[in-house]
């Protein structure tokens, strides 16, 4: 951690953790601007990014619906001396920008052999935020993760959103920001000094012996709901929160699976080829012979994300779903 | 009067283009009142205000031609001859729905009827009705594609790039933009310098018109002699409708990015009262206003109807989640 | 008379940087027939559009180019060494071995990304752009690309978005596609681009449009640095587009020196011009262009331009014996760079 | 039967479909000069300008009134030269092609075919040589198809230009010149895996060109006593989880060999569910094959480093079987 145990804690909610984060880099560094007016999605929220408008409206840009052109712009004032944070809003619409972001954002570094960098921050609100149906309701990290060069973080805590986006924006390479919007409203403490929570250090969120679950942004509120309920039932899960996935904190992944043998993963994106799969596989590699069960993923169906909320509800990680995985891995026995 | 499960072909007459518009009006005020109750939810888009130029447009097109919509699409789908309780069930996500509870509000479609498809991207439907063009001339048949899109649109590459395709290869479809002013909750002239986008169209040599949208006969007309010169071979055509919705965004949008002086002009312009006016000018109506209270009553009943009917639609089993991914 | 009124010196240089790109394409042609160096474009009949325009940049300004990339790397002062080590894929070359020819870059030139995606580099450039307004620093981005490139949405959205926050960013388009092979046509509308002419691409936004011979140096020069002075004043974009006739080496899949090594001596010795490709010498080519009216204004010698031109020769034999020479990187390097 | 190329397998494919069927028509950039490696070459003789349809370079549309034409009854088959460019139209193929049977309940057909050249040769560099399948893997409503010979070449253009969903067709430049038997396409399910070269001691799943060299590298294997299986996926969306699974039974150990970057690839994927389905049964951990975290470069020396070789599947293999599990080969340090 870069900052001292914190002396004074105030439960804020997400969102706040948000506005406070980037208010703050807006503060701290002249460099920072905003490009797009959806960081809060079409949530009542929205009327923090009102607030810093008034603070610092000659900073914020509302680009045309042009993805490709304000993303790439985001791009040029990164490696022109800007920080930009460009918020292409909902996930679903970054495939618009997408040869931006993989193509050039992603190569720039390592095609001029350490020349140029480009420090920018993209934002967007990911998963299944209700009734999305299938183009409001992506998770593109898998596939950024299977692209080198962007750094991925997905907060699940308002001390870790505030925290992260002052490490996003100190850091010289792209880095992809997903919130999920069923985040928003869930509290918790943070300390009122500024904080910066490095890239690549897992937190543990909560402490067990019998099952390892790792989970991703909103799936580790989830999940800790999930551990409730296992406590209940005799079992003592730990619940990891690797907060960037790029990059991996794998020692704290392979430590706590090493510790109870068996692994669930949770991830809102589609099961197939899916974070949980990396995940998954590199456990399965690093740490075999101390699986004492088979790793279970626990993810959303592979069918795009339908409307009708039954529908919804079938296909998305839920509550049930983690807590069953739970139980089937503690059931199961190595033959 | 003609069934609103049709298209209103040219020939429709002038009182089944006003009960349509009043279908429209009457479906989406039910449809902001079942969103209210909570009934209704997820994205939702009205275009209240916008009526004249859906079905100005759908009434000008032969029942085969195919209509691609926008994220704002309930209009068209009507004005094509959607079948509104079909439409009502999508909505509130039963398994009668047009697309059995899996395209929502943004996703609706009915190609039976010639509406192909809506989209919930910006622009993403343009490029999909200049292949659907380009299919009929290839084939060829005679079909016309028409693409609705918003002045939002006019700012993304697909559009440009479609534009251009479309022209080299002359193909058979009206591009409509429905110009309201404002791209989601920013007005035009924050996202461009050029203050019409029809301006675009003659930049690839297409023929453009730009026509007041809450005039459904102005609407007609244009989209008229654009569908008839695209279907003989004329190539592309271009028509910009100026209009306004009434609505926010999104049902729930304050919209106080919005004067209420400018509301109010527009109200005063509201396509529905006009078109009654000038068929009362026109003696088609009674002035004492017995016929316009009974299409208004008639859409009301129809919508009621439609509702209770979508409601007492079963909700989709969960094993219906799996279908539809692949053929079978 | 198409020479920039310039001091003389400086068309002398000006005249050495455009032999030093034709003979460094010469030489890589040359190159490519023993040594593996993937697809690759040259810059030959377009140095003149590169040479004349990016002359008017100042240290700081940045430009972003395309697969064709050479010359404008040349211009601003790249060394060609490096550039030929890259092109070979060796720890020397400008990008470690990282990029190759379609990504040459030189951040400390002014040119800190190449991409050789088309119409990719057009927003990243309106980004810088859009920086050098807001951090107030006078500097200039320039994007430059090719014809096809306005094909893309990606400059549709581009030069909205340049319009519309009056942004210090100059498109210079190289329209090489006069007399090329294939769909394009000499004049539009083409088989792929249906507006009567590219110019007409960025009316609609408001931009200042100049349509130049790209061989002509003083037109250029012209178009240039009116587009520079209004970008300088925050007034907004420009748009350039050079025109010039796609050199029959660069008609083929790779490039082939059809029209043999340049014989600068065909600048005044009409004579040596052969019929296979006499436009070409006689009109086309902008090198020996430059070099007639360099000697009809009485600026230079045939001794004069004779010498230069060995240099440049010399210069490039050096570069490409220090390119074959060089190591390859080390294999570890293959996972550096990915991140900062 | 005869033999033929690879390329040459793809045209005849698209010939004979473009024969028995009028819907099928064919756009892309150049395809009517026959694209840059012939594979077009001369159908627009044949089948007419509007069929075989040049197309201005604007990826995004293109790929979109494709998935429009096949809306409007037509069997397109677009041709994006290299996959790196398919970013561009990644909207339409995610957020259209890929979802409008499902989002309109079953409603709504998109028969579309397109083909691509991916995988790291020639140093072409980072945005020319990228293998991206595992993006399109994890976007439901595509099929994915990456065979490895020319009879399958022929066989899997065939069927995904009859199937009625939209099919990324994967085809690998260092293949083109491969030459092999013509085979009856009615013999080749290229959806089902095929076992190349039995084995009873290791299996090695692979796909595309990572086939040849997996089968060279088992032939090595078996000079000191290992009998490796070599599996070809050939279908890797959705994948033949059935007739993986059953070799991984077999044999109790797994490699899987893809040219992509190993991190986030369909490697793990495949290495995950195979944990998941037959994990009592396994001897040792899936070892992945594949590309370190790095872009692909351009230099020919680290282009032949990043790719996976024959000495790297040899040694890792041996590893897997003789232990110790040589686990994260090609699985680069965790980045800064």
């Amino acid at each position: 951690m870069s900052s001292p145990e914190p002396s004074v804690m105030r439960d804020i909610t997400y969102a706040e953790g948000m506005a406070r984060g980037l208010t703050e880099v807006l503060e701290r560094d002249d460099r920072v601007r905003l490009m797009g007016q959806y960081f809060f999605g079409l949530t009542e929220h929205r009327s923090k990014t009102v607030e810093i408008r008034k603070r610092f409206g000659d900073r914020i840009w509302d680009p045309p619906i042009a993805e490709t052109g304000y993303v790439g712009t985001g791009i040029g004032a990164a490696i022109s001396g800007l920080r930009p944070i460009v918020d292409v809003a909902t996930a679903s619409f970054i495939f618009q920008a997408w040869s931006q972001v993989v193509n050039e954002a992603a190569n720039v570094h390592y095609m001029t052999g350490g020349q140029t960098s480009v420090p920018m921050v993209i934002h967007v609100n990911h998963g299944i935020r209700g009734r999305g149906a299938a183009q409001h309701s992506h998770s593109p990290q898998a596939a950024l993760w299977n692209t080198p060069g962007i750094k991925i973080m997905l907060p699940s805590s308002p001390r870790d959103v505030r925290g992260l986006i002052h490490t996003a924006v100190a850091d010289d390479n792209p880095v992809f920001w997903a919130d999920h919007v069923k985040l928003f409203d869930v509290t918790g403490p943070v300390p009122d000094e500024v904080e910066a929570i490095p890239f690549g250090v897992a937190d543990i969120k909560r402490e067990g012996t019998d099952v390892t679950i790792v989970a991703t942004s909103y799936m580790v509120v989830r999940s800790l709901e999930a551990a409730v309920v296992l406590a209940g039932h005799g079992i003592s899960a730990e619940v990891v929160d690797p907060r960037t996935i790029v990059p991996l904190d794998r020692d704290a992944v392979l430590r706590s699976v090493a510790k109870t043998g068996r692994l669930v993963v949770v991830d809102e994106g589609h099961r197939s080829a899916g974070v949980a799969a990396e995940i998954a596989a590199l456990v399965a590699e690093e740490v075999f012979d101390s699986l004492r069960a088979p790793i279970r993923r626990v993810a959303a169906l592979d069918v795009p994300i339908p409307f009708s909320p039954p529908l919804e509800a079938f296909v998305e990680p839920t509550l049930a779903k983690i807590v069953a995985a739970a139980q089937d891995v503690m059931d199961r026995r190595r033959p | 009067m003609t069934d609103d499960r049709e298209a209103l072909e040219p020939r429709a007459d002038p009182l089944a283009i006003l009960a349509r518009m009043w279908l429209i009006r009457a479906f989406e005020e039910q449809v902001s009142a079942l969103y209210g109750k909570g009934i209704i939810r997820g994205l939702l888009h009205l275009g209240i205000g916008q009526e004249g130029v859906a079905v100005g447009a759908a009434s000008a097109l032969r029942a085969g031609d195919l209509v691609f919509a926008t994220h704002r699409a309930h209009a068209h789908a009507l004005a094509k001859g959607v079948d509104p309780v079909r439409l009502l069930a999508e909505l509130v996500g039963r398994t009668t729905g047009l697309c059995a509870g899996k395209g929502g509000s943004m996703h609706i479609s009915a190609p039976e009827v010639g509406f192909v498809t809506a989209t919930g991207i910006v622009g993403g439907n343009i490029p999909l009705a200049i292949g659907a063009a380009y299919a009929s001339r290839a084939r060829p048949d005679d079909r016309v594609a028409l693409a609705f899109f918003g002045d939002g649109a006019g700012q993304t590459g697909s559009f440009h790039e479609s534009l251009n395709i479309a022209s080299l290869w002359r193909l058979p479809i009206v591009l409509v933009c429905e110009n309201n002013g404002y791209a989601e909750f920013t007005p035009l002239s924050a996202h461009t310098n050029v203050e019409r986008i029809a301006t675009h169209a003659s930049t690839y040599g297409i023929e453009a018109e730009t026509v007041d949208g809450n005039d459904v006969v102005a609407v007609r007309d244009a989209v008229g002699r654009a569908a008839e010169a695209a279907r003989g071979g004329g190539g592309p055509r271009f028509v910009e409708a100026l209009t306004y919705r009434l609505r926010g965004h999104y049902e729930g949008d304050p919209a106080k990015y919005r004067e209420l002086a400018e509301l109010s002009d527009w109200r005063a312009k509201d396509p529905l009262t006009r078109y009654r006016d000038r068929l009362e000018a026109d003696g088609l109506l009674d002035a004492e206003g017995t016929t316009i209270g009974r299409i208004e009553a008639e859409a009301r009943r129809r919508v009621d109807s439609a509702t209770r009917e979508a409601l007492d639609a079963p909700l989709p089993a969960p094993d219906d989640v799996t279908r539809h991914v692949y053929a079978s | 008379m198409a020479i920039p009124r310039l001091p003389s010196h400086r068309l002398m240089a000006q005249l050495r940087t455009l032999l030093r790109i034709r003979r460094f394409e010469e030489a890589l042609i040359e190159l490519a027939r023993t040594h593996d160096v993937g697809h690759f474009h040259v810059y030959v009949g377009q140095e003149v559009t590169g040479v004349a325009a990016l002359d008017l940049l100042e240290d700081g300004d940045v430009g972003y180019t395309t697969h064709r990339n050479h010359g404008h790397l040349i211009a601003r002062g790249v060394d060609p060494a490096a550039m030929l080590a890259e092109i070979l894929g060796r720890a020397t070359g400008t990008n470690r071995g990282k990029g190759g020819t379609l990504h040459l870059a030189s951040a400390e030139h002014g040119f800190p990304t190449t991409s050789s995606s088309v119409g990719g580099p057009i927003p990243i450039a309106v980004g810088s752009a859009f920086a050098f307004r807001e951090l107030g620093n006078r500097r200039v981005s320039v994007a430059l690309f090719g014809d096809g490139a306005l094909e893309e949405g990606a400059w549709h959205e581009s030069v909205n978005i340049a319009a519309l926050r009056q942004l210090p960013v100059i498109f210079l388009v190289e329209n090489n596609s006069l007399e090329a092979l294939g769909q394009k046509a000499n004049e539009y509308p083409s088989s792929t681009l249906a507006s009567a002419r590219l110019a007409d691409l960025a009316r609609p936004f408001g931009l200042p449009v100049a349509v130049v011979d790209g061989t002509d140096s003083r037109a250029v020069h012209i178009a240039m640095r009116r587009a520079v002075r209004r970008a300088r004043a925050l007034e907004g974009p420009s748009f350039i587009e050079a025109q010039t006739v796609r050199w029959p080496g660069s008609r083929p899949l790779w490039p082939q020196l059809l029209t043999g090594p340049t014989d600068l001596a065909m600048a005044w010795d009409a004579g040596r011009i052969g019929d296979e490709y006499r436009a070409w010498h006689e009109r086309q080519d902008g090198v020996l262009r430059f070099a007639r009216e360099l000697l009809a204004a009485g600026a230079t010698t045939r001794e004069q331009i004779l010498s230069i031109d060995e240099a440049a020769k010399e210069e490039m034999r050096s570069a490409v014996r220090f390119a074959l020479e060089s190591p390859y990187p080390e294999p570890r390097e293959a996972l550096e760079h990915v991140f900062a | 039967m005869a033999d033929i190329r690879y390329v040459d397998a793809i045209r005849a494919a698209l010939e004979d479909e473009l024969a028995a069927d009028e819907a099928v028509c064919l756009l892309g950039e150049d395809i009517t000069l026959g694209g840059p490696f012939g594979a077009t070459k001369g159908l627009v003789d044949r089948f007419g300008e509007w069929r075989i349809r040049n197309t201005p370079i604007s990826e995004a549309t293109v790929v979109g009134l494709a998935v429009g034409a096949a809306l409007a009854g037509a069997r397109p088959v677009v041709e994006v030269m290299f996959i790196d460019f398919i970013t561009l139209a990644m909207d339409q193929l995610v957020n259209h092609a890929a979802k409008l049977r499902y989002m309109s309940g079953g409603a709504l057909s998109v028969p579309l075919t397109i083909r691509a050249q991916f995988g790291a040769t020639g140093g072409f560099g980072a945005h020319h040589s990228q293998s991206l399948e595992a993006w399109f893997a994890h976007v439901p409503g595509l099929r994915v198809l990456a065979p490895s010979t020319p009879a399958d070449a022929y066989a899997a253009l065939r069927a995904a230009i009859r199937a009625d969903d939209p099919v990324l067709y994967l085809e690998h430049r260092g293949l083109y010149w491969q030459r092999g038997e013509q085979a009856d396409p009615a013999a080749v399910d290229p959806w089902r895996v095929r076992v190349r070269r039995p084995g009873r001691d290791v299996t090695i799943l692979a796909w595309s060109r990572m086939v040849p060299l997996s089968l060279e590298a088992a032939d090595r294997l078996a000079e000191d006593g290992i009998e490796a299986e070599v599996v070809d996926l050939r279908a890797l969306s959705p994948l033949d989880l059935e007739g993986i699974v059953a070799s991984a039974r077999r044999t109790r150990r797994v490699a899987v060999v893809h040219e992509a970057v190993t991190t986030g690839g369909l490697g793990a994927e495949i290495a995950a569910a195979i944990t998941e389905a037959a994990f009592g049964d396994l001897a040792a951990p899936v070892l992945r094959i594949g590309a370190p975290f790095a872009p692909p470069p351009a230099g020919p020396e680290l282009e032949a480093l990043f790719v996976p070789s024959v000495d790297r599947v040899v040694e890792a293999t041996r590893a897997l079987v003789r232990g110790p599990a040589a686990a994260s080969v090609g699985v680069s340090p965790a980045p800064a």
